[in-house]
């Protein structure tokens, strides 16, 4: 077990896997020569060399669509979008190609491409602060997966790298620094788990990617006040792993889902709704939900700050829930 | 085939002179267009009598470009093509009868049902299928193009699609970045003078689908599409300059959509003058001409030849007749591909 | 009143808006000489010409973002896209820059401009047969419509018109054929405002666009066998009135949300999250959500038929509700 | 202004010889550049002290197109930009101070500290914003243009955008539709040889932009970017066309990006060398020396110019710091403008 950031944990998953398997190609926008805009991909075009790591100009859907003709071709592309919020240029081919391909053509060939882009802000503004998980999420064909730890980042992504299905890798610019334990040697972490994080008898938190962290830090708070919280790791959205939050919700009889986009049909919906069937009759309160102000982000920062969920949120609300 | 440098040496390609095939290929290429001809008149009486559903687009009269095109490529290049797909899954030899049973949704389709007119493929014949979204699978086939390119195989890619799509953004940033890559991708537009109800001059800054090449310095050439040898002839050139590393290249065929775009268009948009006027260049009748005159083909070749299309067309319908509907299982099942680690 | 189909509800609205305002104009592919592939704009271009009803290139990113332009520039530009399928190629224009304008430049310039589009399917297969509707209720700053009568069509369209904001309207391919009562002369439809079609005392079924009429139809079979159930229309999915949905629930104990979409991070999931929150002690059984089965549509006839929810699951549905 | 069926005409637009401008006009160009420059200079130091965040584009090096191009058009002609849109924004005479606010993310900003460097707007002054989705602000532009023609008003539409944002599907269909539709329409490619770090060549198929707009039969025209009379010329002569109902025209300037793409840019792509030698090209010293040479300037004018300049930033470095943060409840308003009927 060492320490790795996030950034390291991402980049040591890519350069692992194209060691292993000659079909592992990476294009996408200033992930070559810049060594992506995140650094994710720095030292890699040295490693590699230009076949491996591709510069590509700014299209994203030929980026994607390419990607996914490759992937028919036999290569395992990591195609790399600069921020999901490109990913509405590119929306078409995710959506009608990538999830699709195999069902409509009668099984008779997959996708395993992988979509890898980071969400997140920083005084970005509207239109480069955005979170679109719930949207991909709701696609059968899709995997969607967005992790929260360097381990989970890591494994995760070279699960994606060997799945023989299209894997959208949401990841968040603000985690990049974030620091955690890496196994050692080679592992993968398989889709479709969640993890409990913490475990606490009064309420039980869901979260994912880097409002984890932020459930995790209030959860801490919470317990100098002697209120224990379960946090839930969801890990993956898409196969959704609800049975440890159902399991855990007929203990605490209470659940908190906190996510950084929108409340308004995003992933706290979803969630929400079936806690509020499959633990109906566990529940002590209503299933609550906290996300971001339902605003396009403003750039200033006072007001980007406020639009924001925060530890001090999850606090209060937690202890409104359970008075 | 004319650099884009030199834009004013554009031509267009007819090319009518002898004969450039064997008399057996020739006699196989017009058994595959009239093929073509004959499975479309049969589906579309099928979708008449409402055992057909959906859009169905067809592709007769335009026989010569899907066939042509095709007997200038290898079998295993690969073939990315849109809704209007008919005609190229049969040139590329799938089985009519597995064909007509997607088009009646039963289980022993080519995609087993779930796919139907606008999706047939088959990844075995390196037909990678037929897309319904507009400009959509252009990206695709830049794709493949460089994984054939990555792997070192002499393979090319071709993308197929009409006048119509080269107006989407897709269109632009699929040539641009082929040509950056150089990738061996060959681009065939089938002008067929509408997309929809919308003359290409309506929806077009540039009445030439050629010129389009220019912003890219993709080599591009016009091609008689009603003339199945030119468009051979042309795709056997556009594929050896691919083959061999040149990049990109791209042809512009002409021809005229006989029927409506889909099935059910009112077709309020042309005069049935102009289409009885085009129905003339049919591309069937003419290489008939071309092969009594240069390849000693006679009638009763071509009486042959129609029985046993017929035969063939007359076959599929009854295996399709025939064939159940899939089992309401197969609604749930390929979905994802099997999960199964690679290492 | 008089009977009208849903499509002739709507070219109306259309056309009278047209002859009261020189500024709307329709734009997109084959609504001039084609008449719209859906027949809606049919006669439209005859009686306002090539300037105000405009064919266009296949090019959906410009054909809503001209729109946008020419909204900004002062007029009231009507996008019709073929299909909301079609809109995944103009996503950047809906999201980034029609959504987001009025907020992101301060509040100096709205952008009145109204996105016409139908859902459905018809053996149409998986790029062709979606609906998006949770994906755009999700975005603050965007009006979405999606009316299920020809009188809320017309009415919901007319305020479109009028309004000072980005609507998407979503209509949908299988109600165009459908006649119901249009009150006679000008009038319009608040956003935001549900209506009871039905009211009952047993269950509350929330629906909107074609699965309103299912409903609607289920619940007067459940009559015969003395189950009564209220029907409430969203008609609009942002602003979403839950108020009476909550109020009914109340009554009823049990609700049920019926969509065409999948279920999962659908309207439904929002919808549900809301009443088990606002509900919360009323509720006798958990919220139930009915929808498309999650796979890409289907081609073939008998399995297409299989993915769509039906009459029939709904009695089933609300009948295991109540026991 | 050469017609694209000439192709083989295309020429480079650079005219050095004497100056098309009053003396008063010239020094006010001058001005304008220098403001540019030094606001960005303050904006610099600014966010390299925390005091300004997200993602700021520096214009520095490439004054002379937004201050010649917008010298060639009405104050009424709408202007649409990218994020890079400090120069047009300070050359359109929107105040110093509300947008240096606006960096700050103040309550006193253009658009009350809600939209920042990138979105720079005011619709009194027919500027329409900067956005910051590559090629995303094009349909706008065609947008405005038409509504423009609709309403037979005698404006124009600029749509600004660099090298790299002509590799988007936007920006294709976008000339498509404004050549169909005739629609007055300018386009302002600023090639200043990087879209971030990734050279023209390596992401365009074809060196000069202008290529481009022969796809569309566009009229295009290349020019120095760093000679702002020459930018002014050729924006004069394209809004003339466009205003006379010829439809869109597009104009490519060169230039060069001085500073890192945005704040923060290791630039591993170039050499400082290479930075350098471009710097020698100055816009500002180069009409320095013909304002000189021509028109009668002095090194006095330019001092008395300076010190006005320099006074102007630091004012509106101190409007920034002296200005409010947005009130908490404007994080609320703006979502929907005012729902009144309007009939
Ligand atoms: C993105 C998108 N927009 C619109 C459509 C609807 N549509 C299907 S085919 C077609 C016309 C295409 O014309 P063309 O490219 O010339 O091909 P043709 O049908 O003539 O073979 C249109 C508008 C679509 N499928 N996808
Ligand atoms: C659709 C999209 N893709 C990627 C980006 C990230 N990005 C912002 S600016 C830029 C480079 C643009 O270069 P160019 O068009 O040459 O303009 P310049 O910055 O040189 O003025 C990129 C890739 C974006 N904002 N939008
Ligand atoms: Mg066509
Ligand atoms: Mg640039």
């Amino acid at each position: 077990m060492a320490e790795q950031s996030y950034r390291d944990a991402i980049k040591d998953a890519l350069r692992e896997e194209m060691r292993r398997d000659e079909r592992v190609f990476i294009l996408g926008e200033e992930v070559g020569v810049w060594g992506g805009t995140y650094a994710v991909t720095r030292g890699l075009y040295d490693e590699f060399g230009a076949k491996r790591v591709r510069d590509t100009p700014i299209a994203e859907s030929v980026i994607v669509g390419a990607a996914i003709g490759a992937a028919m071709g036999g290569l395992r592309p990591v195609a790399e979008l600069m921020t999901i919020n490109f990913s509405l240029v590119a929306m078409d081919q995710i959506v009608n190609n990538a999830s699709k391909m195999f069902y409509m053509f009668g099984g008779q060939f997959s996708c395993p491409v992988v979509i890898r882009t980071p969400a997140g802000w920083g005084q970005l503004a509207a239109t480069h602060s955005q979170s679109f998980e719930a949207w991909y999420a709701s696609l059968p064909g899709l995997i969607v997966a967005m992790p929260a730890t360097p381990r989970d980042a890591k494994g995760l992504l070279k699960r994606a790298l060997r799945s023989n299905n299209p894997v959208m890798f949401i990841e968040h610019a603000r985690l990049y620094n974030v620091v955690g334990e890496v196994p050692d040697g080679d592992y993968t972490i398989p889709f479709g788990v969640s993890e409990i994080k913490r475990a606490g008898r009064d309420v039980t938190i869901v979260s994912y990617s880097r409002m984890l962290h932020v459930a995790l830090a209030a959860a801490n708070k919470l317990a100098q006040e002697n209120i224990e919280a379960t946090v839930i790791d969801l890990r993956t959205l898409r196969p959704l792993d609800l049975a440890p939050v159902i399991e855990s919700v007929k203990q605490t009889h209470r659940a908190l889902i906190v996510e950084e986009d929108w409340v308004t049909c995003g992933m706290g919906a979803e969630i929400a709704a079936r806690i509020g069937k499959d633990a109906f009759d566990y529940l002590d309160a209503p299933v609550e939900r906290l996300g971001a102000i339902e605003v396009p982000m403003p750039y200033s920062k006072p007001l980007e700050a406020l639009a924001l969920p925060e530890e001090k949120h999850i606090i209060a609300r937690v202890k409104e829930m359970l008075t | 085939m004319i650099n884009t440098a030199t834009v004013a040496n554009i031509q267009p390609a007819t090319r009518d002179a002898t004969l450039s095939v064997t008399r057996e290929q020739g006699l196989e290429l017009w058994r595959q267009m009239v093929l073509i001809r004959r499975f479309e008149e049969r589906a579309e009486q099928a979708y008449t009598e409402g055992k057909i559903g959906g859009f169905m687009h067809l592709y007769i009269g335009e026989e010569a470009i899907a066939v042509g095109a095709l007997a200038g490529l290898n079998p295993d290049d690969d073939v990315v093509t849109h809704y209007r797909d008919h005609g190229y899954a049969l040139a590329r030899d799938l089985a009519p009868n597995a064909l007509m049973a997607e088009l009646y949704g039963k289980a022993t389709g080519v995609c087993k049902g779930k796919g139907g007119s606008m999706h047939f493929a088959d990844p075995r014949k390196h037909f990678w299928g037929g897309y319904a979204i507009v400009g959509g699978h252009i990206p695709l086939a830049v794709g493949l193009a460089f994984a054939a390119q990555y792997q070192n195989q002499p393979r090319v890619a071709v993308a197929i699609f009409g006048d119509g799509a080269t107006n989407i953004g897709m269109f632009h940033e699929s040539l641009n970045m082929a040509k950056v890559w150089n990738v061996p991708l060959i681009i065939l537009v089938e002008n067929n003078q509408y997309g929809m109800g919308t003359a290409v001059q309506r929806a077009s800054a540039v009445p030439d689908m050629i010129t389009k090449a220019l912003a890219y310095n993709i080599p591009a050439i016009q091609v008689d599409g009603n003339d199945v040898l030119a468009m051979r002839e042309v795709m056997l050139n556009a594929a050896q300059n691919a083959r061999r590393g040149e990049g990109p290249q791209f042809i512009e065929a002409h021809t005229y959509r006989w029927r409506g775009h889909s099935m059910g268009d009112p077709q309020r948009y042309r005069s049935k003058d102009e289409v009885e006027k085009m129905k003339t260049r049919d591309p069937i009748a003419r290489f008939e001409n071309r092969l009594l005159e240069y390849a000693r083909a006679t009638q009763d070749d071509f009486a042959r030849g129609r029985a046993e299309v017929e035969r063939v067309a007359a076959e599929a319908i009854e295996f399709a007749e025939t064939s159940p509907f899939p089992d309401p299982a197969e609604l749930y099942t390929d979905v994802f591909a099997p999960e199964v680690t690679n290492g």
